[in-house]
């Protein structure tokens, strides 16, 4: 049997009051495997667990049962008390005879009672407690930023700045994401570029920071501390080492194609920077229309550039690197409300636009240098119709959520419109309006003091009479139908996860809620977490949110991983899953229930009689698993138990308890 | 030839054990330790003759067989490696915890039979345990037997079960001839498999008998060098009990053939058991 | 001696006034012996689903207890009478085998012993046997039982009965108000329809074949379950585990069945029966060939619950059949 | 029928010809003429010893299990119930497709109660199919233990259950026909564990009922075996049927086996499903 | 295995370390009185509960058995309360279909800061599973009367 050493804790008056302590320390001297029991005024003191290491040398006690306070108050008190001594710190068992007992009943005998069976309790699973070790795992210090928008580029920065090397990851070109699309941010007006840009620069330009642009993630393998990221960076045929970004490849390309940074209100030839104030600036071909790699002919920017950065037979190239933490910053794209809204043309009309494209044209370095005019005659309109929650808070359509930052940024088209072109008349359909951020009601006060008419109600219906935009709606306040003759429409659409974020989430094994957005590891305390180790999220991957929300998350997701990295080694709890391999059949229903990926099923080389064979069984990632024990339920055969609260264990507690 | 006796007997009733306490601990290897019991009142539980087995239980887990290595006059020895749950729990004893023992079981070595013969002892690991209570008897009555030769192995040095005895109690009475399976630092002794170790020594079947007692592996090559060397199948001998369950012979467990290991072994010749179905 | 059917019960009634009576009844699923209420009606038209052979060697049955506290164990010593009315011939014959292991082999089990010194057996003549049914191939005679304290065989209105034993004349003077002088008829002979023939040196022969591949195709359909041990009137493998409760505690030896993968295998996990091949084998070899060499009368005694019962429809008497190259079934 | 036993056994000995399978199962006759055995065909010739006919009522997938790394493909004879628990394996992990050479053949329903609630007379997984396919007959209630016993009270269903379980020889013969009781080591047998008692008593009998049900209930794929095997006769379907009627009033249409892939309804969850607790 | 006498009921409760625990944890600071008959037993997360633990408790002798954890949306591993209202969902009706009274088994969701619904709990379960009296049920020995081994 064991050697079990019980200390019964007085907690001054707090327990001893309640439960007669005496007459516990007699009953556990009596346990099977009990070797030593004793009681205190109060264990956790200096003291009290001087004590308990005296009786551990002097009896040669192997496992510790204290009976006192909540686990939760003093576990890793005497955890660490243990590591002194020849017990393992993980061979004990704390009976709750203060918070669970003592506090909540009132009569003594019957107290003292229950005491005893909590002792009871406690005893038989320390019967059965075996010696853990936690083990550590080396932390590589760098960490990947995926998504170069606003959020990636600030936790970047911030990582970087505190001294770790960070590799930002941006499917595009170039980073800088939505908000290099902008022209002004509300409520201040002041111009996204001009704040923006200077961010890409220096992440661009910082000695820790390596731009991994026109890549994504294709496999990621290991966990907290070491994940290995495979890695694709899609042929950019254009030789960056050598190439200084003269442009003059762009202006004798023959190809014109939509611009995907305009949104499609402008071309852009095959070979192309983003936009002007790309980062790198560097221009990459599009394989899709570049005539040499579809039609094989034409060749000018070969021709052209003077220092032969050309090579149209680049190819797509994967390489493998370690992180020690990953940072998701894929932000958003908009809803597309072509397929949604029929009842508003389905994007037949051209003066229909998104807010992102509004955001083009109204940009100075835009299509039209900043001229509000109708993208179908380049007039100006002189009635404008904004359309808030398109997509957004219509469940039957679109999402149930709010997109947050629609109401502001519909506020600040208005203001833009009503700026720019005074006299205009600008109507804003809105089922709310929502403010809340420093300077934001005021900043919708003013816009309808400018003259922005808010109508409450939902557009029914938009279409085409002359060169009219007709929209139907009602106004809910008056009750009354409302139809506006406008120029143009701007559609506020909702806010979506990323494209390609399923299969990101999934390489990770991060959950997606159920509109896919990434889940946080606790919606109130761990917002920049998820519930695998490691992975971190900024800005809008993890819901809709405004440009200062996102560089606040961003952030503190940084803040997170610095306080990772600067770890050289972290030490993880060994209370985690085991599989015994020659009982598990490899069936996978632990794999299913882990939220944490941390099973995988992996094939061993077994005998069958005399035949060598390879069968799958459940394998646990020490370095993931989190030790919920949620697989241990789920296994049929037991294969798969929890250390430090095996099925023996807990069967033991619940025998004690029984006797 | 060797004659055998498969007559086993337990008074009272078999299957009830009576409670020992365990008066010594000693480690013999990581996963083997000995335990010397003692009843209650500070007798021996009783007297097991070389080869015979208890069964012992730790009493609120379950129970199992085990051999009997030594006895003195008031204690009983056995010699357990940690394989499975029971054994597990036999390893967490301490001195001085209670065990339930019943027994003896099985026939046993035939020290008379032998009498005036060489005897070669050949034990691998764990196999030596089974084995030490016939060479303990005959070191006892030494001059009751010719020359005695134990060649033992296993995997490495720290493996080695019974130091004391092998290295330092044996080799005066006895040839010892030790092995270990692969070189280790500070190992001056023989490195190599028993098998071939035996074929090494080239011992003389003449007049010679052999107990032979380890993994299965092991006994096949065993088997095969003793058989070049000219040992008659009738001249070895081994014990099966690890396929004693219920010591009685009637839980069904342990025949091989019609014969029920617990009531006509665990003690047979080789060409006993080449006679039974091969279903070991 | 005879006894009119419509005593039979009275008869049952002073029986029970000193020991428990068991009867061959239908119950709700199955039918075995069941302790009689004083009421309940006896089912002799088929031999029961279950064996008797569980109120000698119960399914699950204390050993001792041990008191760790006190350093005690303390054996359990079953005394209660039983009387079994209605028993079936091939049933007595399976308490004979029963007794050899139990009581005759090298050591006495105390348990069986107790019970069985406690236990009357009244057999009943079959006149009804099953298709399954081959009793009279395994050397017992459905219409007699020597082995049985009282013999009983139907004879229209009444009951026919022959005592054999001490312990049977006292069931005879239990009962002898019921009783009434007068022969019986001769009991008609009564034969089974499925017929075994096997050589007189089956055993030698099927341990011969240890190797053959015969015993692939004979268990190919084996589920491996222990049906067929758990409803064999002669099957008495166990198992003794332990019901613990803190430090004190009860052993137990419940049925276990050579048939499942777990029985034989080792600590340590070697399995000498690896397959179910090795392990139907064995089941069958040791009623057919391993029980008459140490014994020297075969373990089976035709009751045909095996093969009425087998999820497989696996058939021991393919066994011999195959032996004697008569293999009826393709 | 005859018509299509030759083609049955033309089907097995063809492929046992060909040299493609190792082995084929299907059915044989035994001593006596309304049962069959499960059969095991190694030769082109074993194909004669073949039978069809109303008592070719064993289930003959579970003895993929004993054989999960076979040289070559294994050769069923798979009807609704046979192809079901070859999904349920599957799904399982536990067998592979590529070992299997399913020879599907729509089943006439035989006489058996249990067969009276069957979804799926027609194979749903096969290589080929032997014969054409016909509409499988409205089944009868699927859940009529179920419903029988939940009419009863509570002491009722215990009294219920309790007579049921003190028959029960824990011979296991319902787990090891069980489709769905594939683990390589049974609970049951790693009595280790502590989770189930080996005594014969009336709680460790019971216990097993409902362990077993509760291991079986969401991957069961009702087709009765287990009653059908019980040397007892012992209805335990009963315990299964409640949990699949439970499920399906829960997130409606569940069945299991009939595919590969649907998950198990234990091993998903739902954020809207139903709160019971409060 | 004889059935106590006493109308003491025996309680246990397997609760979740993050909610239900700290929920009990809670009741203690803030003095709410329940009866002594609730044992917690503290696991994880309430997905970590095995339905045969709660067989097993009324085997060995368990009057009542609660199984605790946090609300949904709420469990700490994100995920494992979902699996647990699956599993005890189906197990609840099986043992109420098996004939345990519905008195005797309880799943509660109970948050680290709903004490009050904890001792709450603890008492209405307590007051049921008194009301029905000691469990005899999963319990029982013998099978039916059969030979003088009961």
């Amino acid at each position: 049997m064991s050697k079990i050493g019980v200390f019964v804790c007085h907690c001054g008056t707090n327990i001893a009051n309640t439960v007669d302590v005496e007459r516990a320390v007699a009953s556990a001297r009596e346990l099977p495997g009990v070797a030593f029991a004793s009681e205190y005024k109060y264990m956790c003191s200096e003291p009290g667990q001087q004590m308990i290491k005296d009786a551990i040398e002097e009896y040669g006690l192997d496992r510790v049962v204290i009976a006192s306070c909540s686990p939760r108050m003093h576990e890793t008190t005497f955890r660490k008390m243990l590591k002194d001594t020849k017990v393992n710190p993980y061979m004990l068992e704390i009976a709750n005879i203060r918070e669970q007992c003592s506090w909540v009943h009132t009569d003594k005998a019957k107290a003292t009672e229950k005491a005893i069976r909590l002792i009871r309790m406690s005893v038989a699973k320390a019967a059965r407690d075996e010696p853990l070790f936690a083990s550590s795992i080396p932390i590589e210090k760098r960490a990947l930023v995926i998504g170069g928008g606003i959020a990636g580029i600030q936790a970047a920065l911030d990582i970087a700045d505190a001294g770790h090397e960070v590799a930002l990851l941006e499917r595009e070109p170039s980073i800088g994401g939505k908000m290099a699309m902008l022209d002004k941010t509300f409520p201040t007006l002041d111009c996204s570029a001009c704040i923006s840009t200077p961010k890409m620069v220096d992440a661009g330009a910082h000695p820790n920071i390596k731009l991994l642009t026109s890549c994504e993630v294709v496999k990621t393998e290991g966990y907290i501390g070491n994940f290995q990221v495979t890695i694709r960076r899609n042929a950019r045929y254009v030789n960056h080492d050598i190439c200084t970004g003269c442009g003059l490849c762009e202006t004798k390309c023959p190809v014109k194609t939509d611009s995907e940074f305009n949104h499609g209100l402008s071309k852009r030839p095959a070979i192309y920077k983003l936009f002007p104030q790309a980062v790198p600036s560097k221009p990459v071909i599009d394989k899709n229309s570049c005539l040499k790699l579809t039609k094989g002919k034409c060749g000018v920017c070969e021709k052209v550039c003077p220092l032969g950065c050309i090579d149209y037979a680049d190819e797509d190239r994967e390489f493998t690197e370690t992180f020690g933490a990953i940072v998701f910053a894929t932000g958003y794209e908009l809803i597309d409300w072509t397929a949604l809204y029929g009842e508003y043309g389905g994007g037949r009309y051209p003066d229909m636009l998104t807010g992102l494209q509004f955001e083009r044209l109204v940009n100075a370095s835009g299509p039209t240098e900043g001229h509000i005019v109708r993208p179908s005659d380049g007039k100006e309109p002189k009635t404008v119709a904004i359309v808030k929650c398109v997509g957004s808070r219509d469940p039957k359509k679109g999402k149930s959520y709010c997109s947050r930052a629609c109401c502001m940024y519909a506020a600040k088209h208005a203001h833009q419109i009503l700026d720019k072109l005074p006299g205009t008349r600008v109507f804003i359909f809105y089922i709310d309006v929502r403010t809340p951020g420093k300077g934001y009601e005021e900043f919708y006060d003013q816009t309808r003091k400018d003259g922005a008419i808010y109508v409450r109600g939902r557009i029914s219906k938009i279409y085409k009479d002359g060169d009219k935009l007709v929209c139907n709606g009602e106004d809910t306040l008056l009750g009354k139908q409302v139809k506006v003759m406008a120029d143009m429409v701007v559609l506020e659409t909702a806010m979506t996860p990323s494209s390609g974020i399923e299969e990101l989430a999934t390489m990770f094994g991060v959950a997606r809620d159920v509109n896919d957005w990434i889940q946080e590891a606790h919606p109130k305390l761990r917002p920049v977490e998820t519930q695998v180790g490691g992975v971190f999220l900024a800005g809008t991957c993890q819901g809709p949110r405004d440009i200062p929300d996102t560089v606040a998350h961003a952030s503190a997701a940084a803040a997170k991983v610095v306080s990772l990295l600067n770890k050289s080694e972290m030490e993880t709890s060994p209370m985690i899953s085991v599989v015994r391999r020659e009982h598990c059949c490899g069936c996978g229903a632990c794999e299913k229930i882990c939220p944490y990926t941390a099973i995988t099923l992996e094939e061993i080389d077994d005998r069958v009689g005399a035949k060598r064979v390879k069968r799958p069984i459940a394998s646990v990632n020490s370095g993931l698993c989190q030790g919920c024990g949620a697989c241990t339920a789920a296994c049929r055969t037991g294969a798969i138990d929890l250390l430090g609260f095996r099925n023996a264990q807990i069967l033991e507690e619940v025998d004690a308890l029984c006797l | 030839m060797v004659e055998i006796d498969h007559g086993c007997k337990c008074p009272g009733n078999p299957l009830l054990p009576q409670i020992c306490k365990v008066i010594k601990i000693t480690e013999e290897t990581p996963d083997v330790k000995t335990f010397r019991i003692q009843t209650l009142d500070g007798k021996k539980p009783f007297t097991p003759l070389p080869g015979q087995l208890a069964m012992i239980s730790v009493l609120n887990v379950g129970e199992a067989m085990f051999s009997l290595t030594a006895q003195g006059d008031d204690w009983i020895e056995s010699s357990i490696k940690r394989v499975g749950f029971l054994t597990e729990a036999l390893h967490n004893l301490f001195e001085g915890d209670l065990v339930g023992v019943r027994g003896p079981y099985g026939n046993h070595f035939p020290t008379e039979e032998l009498k005036g013969r060489d005897i070669l002892f050949v034990g691998g690991g764990i196999g030596l345990a089974p084995v030490r209570s016939f060479i303990r008897h005959a070191i006892a009555h030494r001059k009751d037997y010719g020359e005695l030769d134990v060649l033992y192995g296993s995997r490495s040095y720290g493996d080695l079960v019974f130091k004391e005895d092998i290295f330092d109690h044996w080799p005066k009475a006895c040839n010892t001839h030790i092995t270990i399976d692969i070189e280790e630092d500070g190992w001056d002794g023989h490195v190599g498999f028993v098998p071939s170790y035996l074929e090494e020594k080239a011992f003389s079947p003449e007049g010679k008998a052999v107990v032979l007692c380890g993994p299965p592996i092991m006994i096949t090559f065993c088997l095969i060098s003793l058989a070049k060397m000219g040992f008659s199948k009738e001249n070895v001998i081994t014990t099966l009990e690890m396929r004693m369950k219920c010591g009685v012979g009637k839980c069904g467990r342990c025949n091989i053939g019609s014969k029920y290991v617990c009531l006509d072994g665990p003690v047979f010749t080789m060409a006993e058991l080449e006679d039974l179905p091969d279903e070991q | 001696m005879k006894i009119k059917k419509d005593k039979f019960k009275d008869a049952l009634a002073s029986i029970a006034k000193e020991a428990k009576v068991f009867l061959p009844m239908k119950g709700v699923y199955a039918s075995e012996y069941r302790v009689w209420d004083g009421a309940g009606e006896p089912f002799f038209e088929r031999n029961t689903a279950l064996p008797p052979k569980e109120l000698l060697f119960p399914r699950s049955e204390r050993m001792y207890e041990y008191d760790l506290n006190a350093g005690t164990v303390t054996e359990a010593a079953p005394d209660e009478k039983i009387v079994i009315a209605g028993i079936r011939p091939c049933d007595v014959r399976s308490v004979e085998h029963l007794d050899k292991v139990f009581l005759e082999s090298e050591y006495t089990d105390v348990y069986y012993r107790a019970r069985r010194e406690n236990l009357t057996m009244i057999a009943y003549g079959c006149a009804t046997p099953a298709p399954t049914c081959f009793c009279d191939s395994m050397d017992v005679v459905p219409t007699d039982a020597p082995g049985a304290d009282v013999v009983m065989n139907d004879a229209g209105n009444s009951y026919v009965l022959t005592v054999n034993t001490p312990k049977g004349e006292h069931i005879r003077d239990l009962i002898s108000s019921f009783l009434s002088e007068g022969k019986a008829d001769d009991v008609p002979a009564v034969s089974c329809s499925l017929k075994v023939e096997k050589p007189d040196d089956l055993h030698k022969q099927l341990i011969a074949r240890f190797d053959d591949p015969m015993w692939e195709t004979l268990s190919d359909a084996c589920l491996g379950c222990g049906c067929c041990s758990y409803i064999c009137p002669t099957c008495y493998c166990f198992d003794i585990g332990r019901e613990n409760r803190g430090k004190t505690g009860t052993a137990f030896r419940c049925w276990d069945s050579c048939m499942f993968s777990d029985y034989s295998r080792m600590a340590g996990g070697h399995n000498p029966r690896p397959t179910k091949k090795e392990r139907l084998r064995n089941r069958y070899l040791h009623k057919l060939a391993y029980f008459p060499e140490r014994y020297g009368t075969s373990l089976c005694v035709g009751c045909g619950r095996c093969i009425d019962k087998c999820p497989a429809r696996l058939d021991i008497t393919n066994v011999p059949d195959i032996i004697q190259g008569s293999e009826s079934n393709g | 029928m005859n018509d299509n036993l030759a083609k049955m056994r033309e089907a097995a000995k063809r492929a046992l010809e060909s040299g493609d399978v190792g082995y084929v199962i299907g059915w044989g006759a035994t001593k006596f003429p309304d049962k069959t055995s499960p059969l095991f065909m190694r030769k082109p010739e074993d194909a004669e010893r073949l039978v069809w006919n109303e008592y070719a009522i064993p289930g003959i997938a579970k003895y993929l299990l004993d054989d999960l790394y076979p040289d070559k493909p294994i050769g069923v004879f798979v009807r609704g119930c046979d192809s079901r628990a070859i999904n349920r394996m599957m799904k399982d992990n536990r067998i592979k497709r590529e070992n299997l050479r399913l020879l599907g053949i729509p089943c006439d329903g035989k006489d058996d109660e249990r067969c009276t609630i069957c979804r799926n007379r027609n194979p749903l997984v096969y290589d080929e199919l032997l014969w054409d396919e016909a509409p499988t007959p409205e089944p009868k209630d699927r859940y009529f233990r179920a419903n029988a016993v939940e009419a009863m009270s509570a002491d009722g269903r215990y009294a219920y259950w309790s007579e049921v379980f003190d028959q029960c020889i824990r011979c296991y013969a319902c787990r090891n026909i069980c489709p769905a009781c594939n683990c390589k080591e049974c609970y049951v047998d790693m009595t280790a564990t502590g989770f189930q008692g080996k005594q014969h008593s009336r709680s460790d009998n019971l216990i097993f009922g409902v362990t077993r049900a509760f291991h079986v209930g969401d991957r069961c794929i009702e087709c009765g075996e287990c009653e059908r095997v019980c040397p007892m006769g012992l209805p335990i379907m009963g315990q299964t049927q409640k949990i699949l009627k439970d499920i399906n009033e829960l997130v409606g249409d569940y069945e299991s086996g009939v595919d590969a892939e649907s998950e198990n309804y234990l091993g998903v969850f739902d954020l809207d499903d139903k709160d019971e607790f409060m | 295995m004889s059935v106590k006498e006493t109308n003491d009921p025996k309680i246990i409760a397997f609760c979740c370390n993050w909610c239900t625990y700290t929920g009990a944890d809670l009741a203690g600071l803030n003095r709410s009185h329940y009866p002594e008959n609730v044992h917690i037993v503290r696991v994880p997360c309430s997905g970590r509960v095995n339905p045969q633990f709660i067989l097993r408790a009324f085997r060995n002798g368990c009057d009542g058995v609660m199984v605790c954890g946090c609300h949904p949306g709420d469990c700490h591993y994100s995920t494992g309360n979902y699996f647990t209202r699956r599993r005890f969902t189906l197990m609840k009706r099986l043992l109420e279909y098996n004939g345990i009274d519905p008195g005797r088994f309880h799943a509660r969701w109970i948050s680290g800061s709903e004490a009050g619904k904890f001792r709450d709990t603890a008492e209405e379960v307590t007051a049921m599973v008194r009301k029905l009296g000691p469990n005899t049920r999963y319990r029982e020995y013998a099978r039916r009367e059969m030979s003088a081994d009961e």
